[in-house]
């Protein structure tokens, strides 16, 4: 049991696959404009990645060795697709902000990289619990980065104002420097929580 | 050949869900799209609106809005201009049967959030209320017309000005009988 | 005789009088004229601006040097440098708050996160005026009229030149842009106070001109054939050199050497690119402006150009070693 | 006026002791005459501790063939044999004599005058090595072994150095205005090992134009060419001087013969002409003691092995200031741990000095601000060769440029970070070495 | 959620009815999920371009990777992985990899890596199915405990904190020449973390130090050496080759080669070189006899713990 | 003419893959550190971008729209481009060892570089010609590796810096980034 607490959870920070893998990087820049995409995203993201973990776990030692990346990318993009017809059909407001990064989950390098690294050696319950665990570490950079972006960058959280009218909200973090930076300072901080943590 | 046959394998089971989810979704899609657009429209008119036709014309869409009565009490109109900041706005400009404006709203703009953007705030859109096409001149204050520019964000109040311009034009073809003079 | 405690280092016992605190007070002091003819111009709100980045920008250094545990370096000058470069590339009236954001963009994340003096990739105070720009376009393009009495702002000409066409410059004077008297940030108003302060560093051997030589001939030549192709909407070369940013750009930011190559082709390059990059904006761009841009995006070629030169030594020193 | 194309600086003069004339030092008690004074292998020490020791006397054979002959400065006895401080920063095998005041030369020593033109080019070879003359511009290396270049590399121009281009050290200067005959006939010696087909110079600086004016009335109607030098360091480094007189480039990997020229000191000319002459084996030179921190400054002239402490007394002894000693100029000398250290055939000068730059903190981060190169006279780029070096990646140091540097010291001279660019530079090298080393091994 | 209506029954699938006119009339979309037959007009062109895209591709990826094979040595990833991959240089080779390779192509048991000892020597066996020969475990220690109370200061350095930037501007800054200079030149060479400075001297944690011997050409006065590890393991720890006299004016922890040890030892173990006494390692029993006799102030000869636990403990 | 230069400019400048778009950052990080190895990923980036792009270009008008479903667009595209790379590593490996040395390494990182398929989205996202697809997808590659190239020489430049510790690696990797893009958004207004 407590190998599968520590599936789950070493996703959430101590392996987290933003900040520590440095996986995914492209959606976490591209849609951390507002808490409520960064969280879109995560989720949807984390639903691929349950899929095609399950099914990969599931089919792996069926798919022989020279079609192994184009079977998964079809698998993955198999979840992939069917995300963005549900995301557009029920959330069409959603599908506007998230964009063409919806069908870009497909090269996540976490996806592929949960894939090939846990869910095409491990049983069908682990990959489970790895899927949920990155997955959450995955939705939670995003939303940590998205809520600093939005809150500095517009001056609202989950679309509600925190100033008046008049404020001035640090526009560049709504920009791209914005999220580089803001990235950047959320790695930095990992690692020097880490060392602290370490030396102690 | 056993790769092969695999590799198809997984594309056939992958197609077959692939259409069955898109067939299932076509129809909330399409729906929800429409919503959009209702809703929209919604946002604009301040009264209670019941039904909506939809007019295809002059490669661009007309929405005829009925209160519960069944009487025209507004008329939206997709507009658009290419002169933004960040290139194409598109609007939707809601009238009055007399052709004064109710509101616009900015459906898609790629205006600098914070700057050019707020072309979609109240506080700028308010000026636009009851302005029909042949009162004041179309132009914003610097250029010597009625709009007051946003602070720092000329370009995109000048588009904005074209846009709202360009569907009142449309809207007088289109609906030149209704026409308030 | 009592035995004498003796050091021992390592050759040259003796050290030219140059020291990184000669070079940067002299570089305040080349940039004096202008700060005095800016707070002539605008008055005490040019003061505070320039007093509160400098100072801001030494306290922030200081501050970087206790948590990094480094010997203090809050007073070798380069702090004042930049902090006095960002008050000079503000307008006057900008809010002390953003100033103090502004030096601290500059110092703490262009400066000390990339190591600190000599290893910042980018130069410091252009990092945090674009910084501020970008965030604040509105403070940033509000510049005071010169002897305003209620804050009266206008456009600088440039701006004008962007949103209103060459048409709307009917009133602009070589004169009054030589001398300053035009809407500007603090510093990039007077031509000829900056040229003053050029001159003695180019006196005292701080600066080459190579960089800001070719940047300003470069940026000449590229409006001037946009210009006699049509004169009617592209402003003559003299306006763009005596306008905006260009003077204070290429004497004072394209030199500074920490974010410069260090050869000669490397410089030409350099400055070459800074020269077009600023055309290319100014003419086409969205911003009025391109000098920031164009020195930021060629400090970031600056370590290719480097390594341009090196692997030029690493070859010739091939050739010497096959022909031996 | 001549100068070399690329770099160079212009530090401050300081020759407080130019107009001073030169000393004899009385003989020390004791001194400590070290076997290596030379570039390449000590020599090997063939007295004992007991031996009694006559002026001239060979107390150490050189050992190869690139050594010299070391012998006694004046008579005594051995007092020990031992590994003692050398002026170059360690130690050396050390002969000590007890000194007996009377100073005797060894039978067959300083002798009159003889006409070199007597003597046939082994024999004058064969008594400059015998002599143990080095070069006294400061390598030391050995003039015999200069003075016969391969074969097939003809020498065409035969250069005496008389720029003297470091500060504070004047003792060229008074050789050049006091014994300009020695000189000149120690050139026509070296030039005459070339039968005719070699042009010789003297190249002195600008800033001594009354050495010049010696040399020239020494030297009028022998066909040698006195040629006045921009004072600028480092004038007087070999290939600078070279490059000064005749144009020319040595490249790196290349000796002076590679491009027909030979170098010496003009104390070396000195030194021939009195071995070959006078049979007088190289035991005494030309010292400047000088610097801020010395009470009377003054040129002398000492017998090789004095200690620089006994230095320090004759020239009435250094302030309380003193914080360093330096053997050499202070562009390119050493300083010292211990006054213990003797004067040997390359000491040029000996600076009491205060050293300012010592307090506080020294090295900060290079700014880039291309100082350095721009002083190299090699044309390297001496910031790289430090940033190279202080993370030591040797080989790409090495394709910089690195054995190139001649470490003349005009990049840290230069610097306004106070970067110790020839310190790391020399630190690359010595690692360099030091990595060959094993892996011949 | 969205205003329509999703109404899913279960057990079968619910039968599609098209929207009715009077839908379309009010405005208001009304969405109905019905039963709808699994063959939709997308369905089969879906299927058949996917499948032959996929059969297609299939194919060719399947004739080219037979056409394009190239034979690669699998055993060198499988040695690569078992080894420590710090390329420390120890077993000879510039890197882990380069080990990997030479062993798999000459499967010569006597190369061995020092780092990973005799449980690497056990895997790699294994990998390889041949018997390795195992690593002697060496440990380096210090010919040298001159710390700063213990050896006297020749003159204060100014210049490039590194022993050999120091050497190059004189013999350092103690004045016996042989001692450890203790500016930590060597400390970068250890990728084991096992070296630091303590009081001037170089201290080695024979915990961490694996006996790669990266560290010992990066002194440049030789004061490293290895040394069986063993914990008893006893060694002269001076370096100094100055005559006795000499070196007692220079440190009270140096070697006077007074022959007292000599004379002792019961193994006759012990010689005197160039002015310092030296254990024969093969004769030596760690009896201990030497380490009493020593005369100098602080004793010379030592055992290896003692020289590490004494120093951690301060 | 004029039209195909704004593609060209947009592309590499204005909205550049990187510092606008925010496609290809894991390669942008991961592959910096050095120069050449920028510089290969770079040019495979470039070979298999504008190839991939041409054949789902072709794809798509040929067999998506022409059957109505568009919506196999992103499985179509992608297994095409995963069995595009793997089909050029085998090639290379066999046929040219240099180029293999050079560019093979990279090329599996290349199936997970969303750059590849970004483009070819955005291609036909913005109903472009064949020809126009192609100059579009080989400029955003242009713009990628001069985004890459920038930054491997800035990355090399850092190495010997004196970075806090928390900061190093990719942590100022991204500050670096954040400054580029801030410079690079010089150029906005430049192409609408
Ligand atoms: C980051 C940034 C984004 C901008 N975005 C817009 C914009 O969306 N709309 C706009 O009209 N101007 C925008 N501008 C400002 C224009 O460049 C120009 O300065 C302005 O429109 C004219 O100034 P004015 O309105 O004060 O006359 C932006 C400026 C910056 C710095
Ligand atoms: C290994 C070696 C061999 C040398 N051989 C010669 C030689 O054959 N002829 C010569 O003129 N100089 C020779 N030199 C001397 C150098 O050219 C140079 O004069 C000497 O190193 C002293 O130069 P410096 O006082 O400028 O440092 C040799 C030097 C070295 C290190
Ligand atoms: C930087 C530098 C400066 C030198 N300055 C002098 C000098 O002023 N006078 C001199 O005789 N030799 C000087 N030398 C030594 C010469 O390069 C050369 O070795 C010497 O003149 C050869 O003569 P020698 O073999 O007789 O000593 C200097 C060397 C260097 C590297
Ligand atoms: C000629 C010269 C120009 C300089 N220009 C700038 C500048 O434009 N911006 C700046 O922040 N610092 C400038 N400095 C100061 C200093 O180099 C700068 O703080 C460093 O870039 C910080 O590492 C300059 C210094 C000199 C000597
Ligand atoms: S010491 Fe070497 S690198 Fe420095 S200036 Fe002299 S020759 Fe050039
Ligand atoms: S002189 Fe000093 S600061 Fe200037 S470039 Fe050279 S090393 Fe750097
Ligand atoms: S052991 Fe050697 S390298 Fe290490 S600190 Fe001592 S002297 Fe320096
Ligand atoms: S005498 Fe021996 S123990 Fe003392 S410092 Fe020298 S080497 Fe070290
Ligand atoms: S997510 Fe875009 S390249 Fe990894």
């Amino acid at each position: 049991m407590n190998e599968a607490l520590n599936t789950l959870t070493r996703g959430f920070v101590k392996e987290n696959p933003v900040t520590k893998m440095l996986l995914g990087l492209c959606p976490v820049l591209a849609v951390t404009t507002s808490a409520v995409n960064g969280l879109g995203m995560g989720l949807a993201t984390t639903f691929v990645l349950l899929g095609s973990n399950v099914v990969i776990s599931l089919t792996s030692k069926m798919i022989p060795d020279t079609v192994r990346i184009p079977s998964f990318v079809l698998i993955i993009a198999t979840f992939v697709t069917i995300v963005d017809m549900l995301i557009k059909a029920f959330s069409p407001e959603l599908n506007q902000a998230l964009g063409i990064f919806i069908p870009l989950i497909v090269v996540n390098c976490i996806i592929l990289g949960r894939a090939e690294a846990f869910a095409s050696r491990s049983g069908v319950w682990y990959s489970v619990l790895d899927a949920i665990g990155m997955g959450i570490g995955f939705t939670l950079a995003l939303l940590v980065l998205a809520s600093i972006r939005e809150v500095l960058g517009s001056g609202t959280i989950f679309n509600m104002p925190l100033i008046g009218e008049n404020g001035t909200p640090l526009l560049v973090f709504a920009l791209p420097p914005g999220a580089f930076a803001g990235l950047g300072a959320m790695i930095a901080l990992m690692n020097a929580l880490e060392k602290k943590r370490g030396v102690n | 050949m056993r790769p092969v046959i695999i590799l198809t394998i997984i594309g056939l089971i992958s197609a077959a869900l692939l259409a069955t989810v898109a067939d299932f979704t076509k129809e909330p899609i399409a729906i929800a799209k429409a919503q959009m657009e209702r809703r929209a429209i919604e946002k604009i008119f301040p009264f209670q609106l019941d039904s909506l036709r939809t007019l295809e014309a002059a490669g661009t869409s007309f929405f005829e809005a009925y209160d519960t009565e069944g009487t025209l009490k507004g008329i939206a109109v997709k507009s658009f201009t290419e002169k933004g900041y960040g290139g194409r706005i598109e609007i939707l400009l809601g009238v009055a049967p007399d052709h004064s404006i109710i509101d616009y709203k900015v459906i898609t703009t790629m205006e600098t959030p914070g700057l050019g953007d707020k072309i979609d705030k109240e506080r700028f859109r308010r000026q636009f209320h009851g302005v029909s096409l042949d009162g004041p001149v179309w132009k914003v204050h610097k250029d010597g017309g009625f709009v007051d520019e946003l602070t720092a964000a000329t370009i995109s109040s000048r588009a904005i000005t074209d846009a709202v311009h360009t569907g009142l034009e449309l809207i007088n073809q289109q609906y030149p009988n209704t026409a308030a003079k | 005789m009592e035995p004498l405690k003796l050091k021992v280092s390592y050759a040259p016992f003796v050290r030219s009088k140059d020291s990184i605190e000669s070079v940067m007070y002299n570089v305040a002091l080349a940039l004096l004229p202008a700060t005095a003819l800016s707070v002539y111009y605008f008055g005490i709100p040019a003061l505070l601006v320039t007093l509160t980045a400098i100072a801001a920008s030494i306290a922030f250094e200081w501050m970087t040097d206790r948590i990094r545990r480094k010997p203090d370096s809050c007073f070798d000058g380069s702090a004042v440098v930049t902090g006095l470069l960002l008050a000079l590339n503000v307008p006057s009236g900008l809010p002390l708050w953003m100033v103090v954001l502004g030096a601290f963009v500059a110092i703490v994340v262009t400066k000390h996160l990339f190591g600190g003096l000599g290893f910042n990739i980018f130069n410091p105070a252009l990092v945090a005026r674009v910084f501020l720009l970008i965030s604040f376009p509105v403070a940033m393009t509000s510049w005071p009229v010169p002897f305003a009495v209620d804050m009266q702002t206008a456009a600088s000409p440039l701006g004008i030149l962007k949103t209103d066409g060459l048409s709307a410059l009917q009133g602009f004077s070589y004169m009054d842009a030589l001398l300053g008297k035009t809407g500007g940030s603090l510093g990039e108003t007077s031509a000829l106070a900056l040229l003053i302060g050029a001159a003695w560093l180019f006196y005292k051997r701080y600066i080459t001109l190579t960089i800001p030589l070719t940047f300003i001939a470069v940026t000449a030549v590229f409006t001037g054939i946009f210009y006699l192709i049509d004169p009617s909407t592209y402003a003559t070369p003299l306006f763009h050199i005596l306008t905006g940013g260009l003077i204070l750009g290429a004497f004072f930011m394209a030199t500074d050497m920490v974010t410069s190559p260090m050869s000669m082709r490397g410089q030409l390059v350099f400055a070459g690119g800074c020269g077009i990059l600023t055309a290319v904006i100014r003419l086409w761009g969205g911003y009025p402006e391109g000098v920031s841009f164009a020195i930021l995006i060629m400090n970031s070629l600056v370590p290719l150009l480097d390594r341009w030169d090196l692997n030029d030594i690493k070859a010739k020193k091939q050739q010497s070693l096959e022909t031996a | 006026m001549k100068t070399f194309t690329v770099g160079g600086i212009h530090p401050p003069e300081h020759k407080l002791t130019a107009s001073k004339a030169i000393e004899a030092m009385p003989i020390p008690a004791e001194i400590a005459v070290s076997m290596n004074q030379h570039l390449g292998k000590p020599a090997k020490p063939v007295v004992k501790v007991g031996d009694e020791v006559k002026k001239g006397q060979l107390i150490g054979e050189a050992d190869g063939f690139i050594s010299a002959n070391v012998h006694a400065g004046t008579s005594g006895k051995v007092k020990a044999v031992k590994s003692a401080p050398h002026p170059g920063g360690n130690y050396s095998m050390t002969v000590i004599i007890t000194t007996d005041g009377k100073d005797e030369w060894l039978e067959g020593c300083n002798t009159p005058a003889i006409d070199p033109t007597s003597l046939s080019k082994e024999e004058i070879l064969r008594k400059i090595k015998d002599a143990g003359v080095v070069g006294m511009g400061g390598a030391g290396f050995p003039t015999s072994v200069k003075l016969s270049p391969p074969k097939d590399k003809p020498v065409d121009t035969i250069i005496l150095n008389g720029a003297e281009c470091e500060p504070f050290l004047t003792a060229d200067h008074r050789l050049m205005l006091e014994s300009p005959e020695g000189i000149v006939k120690g050139l026509l010696i070296i030039t005459s090992l070339f039968e005719g087909k070699a042009k010789p110079f003297i190249g002195v600086e600008s800033n001594k134009p009354d050495a010049v004016l010696a040399l020239q009335k020494a030297a009028a109607g022998k066909g040698i060419e006195i040629v006045t030098l921009e004072t600028k360091y480092p004038q007087g480094a070999e290939k600078q001087l070279i490059n000064a007189i005749t144009g020319r480039t040595i490249e790196e990997g290349q000796l002076p013969f590679d491009k027909g020229c030979l170098v010496q000191n003009i104390g070396t000319a000195l030194a021939v002409y009195e071995a070959v002459c006078l049979n007088r084996p190289l035991v005494e030179r030309i010292v400047t003691v000088s610097g801020m921190e010395i009470k009377s400054a003054k040129n002398i002239k000492a017998v090789i092995g004095t200690r620089f402490s006994d230095i320090a007394a004759f020239a009435g002894s250094m302030s309380e200031k003193t914080n360093q000693v330096i053997t050499g100029g202070p562009m390119m000398g050493r300083s010292q741990f211990t006054l213990d250290v003797p004067v040997t055939k390359t000491t040029s000068g000996i600076l009491f000095i205060n050293n300012t730059m010592l307090t506080g903190s020294r090295e900060r981060t290079c700014i880039r601000c291309g100082k350095c190169t721009s002083g190299c006279p090699q044309s390297l780029e001496p910031w790289l060769l430090a940033t190279e070096a202080e993370f030591r990646r040797l080989d790409d140091a090495e394709t910089y440029g690195l054995m190139n540097c001649t470490e003349c010291g005009s990049c840290s001279y230069q610097c306004p970070s106070g970067r110790e660019l020839v310190h790391w530079i020399k630190y690359a090298k010595a690692l360099r070495n030091n990595r060959r080393q094993r892996k011949t091994a | 959620m969205p205003a329509h209506s999703l109404r899913l029954r279960t057990g079968t699938l619910p039968r599609y009815r098209p929207p009715e006119p009077d839908d379309a009339s009010t405005g208001i979309p009304v969405c109905r999920l019905y039963y709808k037959p699994m063959v939709n007009e997308a369905f089969i062109p879906a299927v058949l371009s996917l499948g032959t895209l996929a059969l297609a591709l299939g194919v060719i990826i399947y004739f080219v990777s037979r056409k394009f094979h190239v034979a690669e040595d699998p055993m060198v990833t499988i040695i690569n992985g078992v080894l420590p991959g710090v390329n420390c240089g120890a077993c000879g080779y510039p890197s882990c990899n380069q080990f990997a390779e030479e062993l798999v192509r000459t499967r010569d048991t006597s190369m061995t890596c020092p780092v990973g000892g005799s449980d690497l020597a056990a895997k790699l066996g294994d990998s390889l199915g041949i018997e390795m020969a195992e690593p002697k475990p060496v440990v380096c220690a210090v010919l040298c405990q001159g710390s700063d109370n213990v050896a006297k200061p020749s003159a204060e350095y100014v210049g490039i904190q590194d022993c050999w930037a120091a050497t190059q501007a004189f013999a350092g800054p103690k004045l016996c020449r042989h001692s450890c200079i203790g500016l930590g030149s060597c400390i970068a060479w250890c990728d084991f973390n096992a070296m630091r400075i303590e009081n001037g001297l170089i201290v080695i944690d024979s915990d961490l130090c694996t006996g790669c011997g990266a560290c010992i050409p990066a002194c440049p006065t030789g004061v490293l050496v290895m040394q069986d590890k063993k914990a008893d393991r006893i060694f002269i720890a001076c370096n100094s080759h100055d005559r006795g006299a000499d070196t007692k004016r220079a440190c009270d922890a140096g070697c006077i080669a007074c022959q007292k040890c000599v004379k002792e030892c019961p193994e006759q173990a012990i010689v005197i070189e160039d002015f310092v006494a030296r254990i024969i390692q093969e004769k030596c029993t760690s009896c201990g006899k030497c380490i009493e006799v020593c005369p100098t102030k602080v004793n010379c000869i030592v055992r290896l713990n003692d020289t590490v636990k004494s120093k951690q403990a301060s | 003419m004029a039209e195909y230069l704004l593609v060209i400019v947009s592309a590499v400048f204005v909205n550049n893959v990187v510092f606008a778009r925010f496609l290809g950052i894991c390669p942008y990080l991961g592959v910096s550190k050095k120069l050449d190895t920028a510089l290969g990923m770079g040019l495979a980036v470039t070979f298999v971008m504008t190839l991939s792009t041409a054949i789902t270009y072709v794809l798509y008008h040929g067999v998506l729209v022409a059957f109505h479903i568009e919506f196999m667009q992103t499985v179509m595209y992608i297994l095409v481009i995963a069995s595009l790379v793997q089909l050029v590593e085998i090639v290379l490996k066999k046929v040219s060892k240099p180029l293999y040395s050079a560019l093979g390494i990279y090329l599996p990182l290349i199936t997970t570089n969303c750059a590849i398929l970004g483009v070819a989205l955005l291609a036909i996202q913005e109903k472009y010609s064949l020809v126009m697809s192609v100059l579009f997808a080989f400029f955003s590659a242009i713009g990628f590796i001069l985004a890459i190239v920038i930054f491997a020489g800035v990355r090399e430049k850092l190495e010997d810096a004196d970075i806090p510790a928390p900061f190093r690696n990719v942590p100022i990797g991204l500050v670096s980034a954040a400054i580029l893009s801030l410079a690079f958004m010089g150029f906005s207004g430049l192409v609408k």
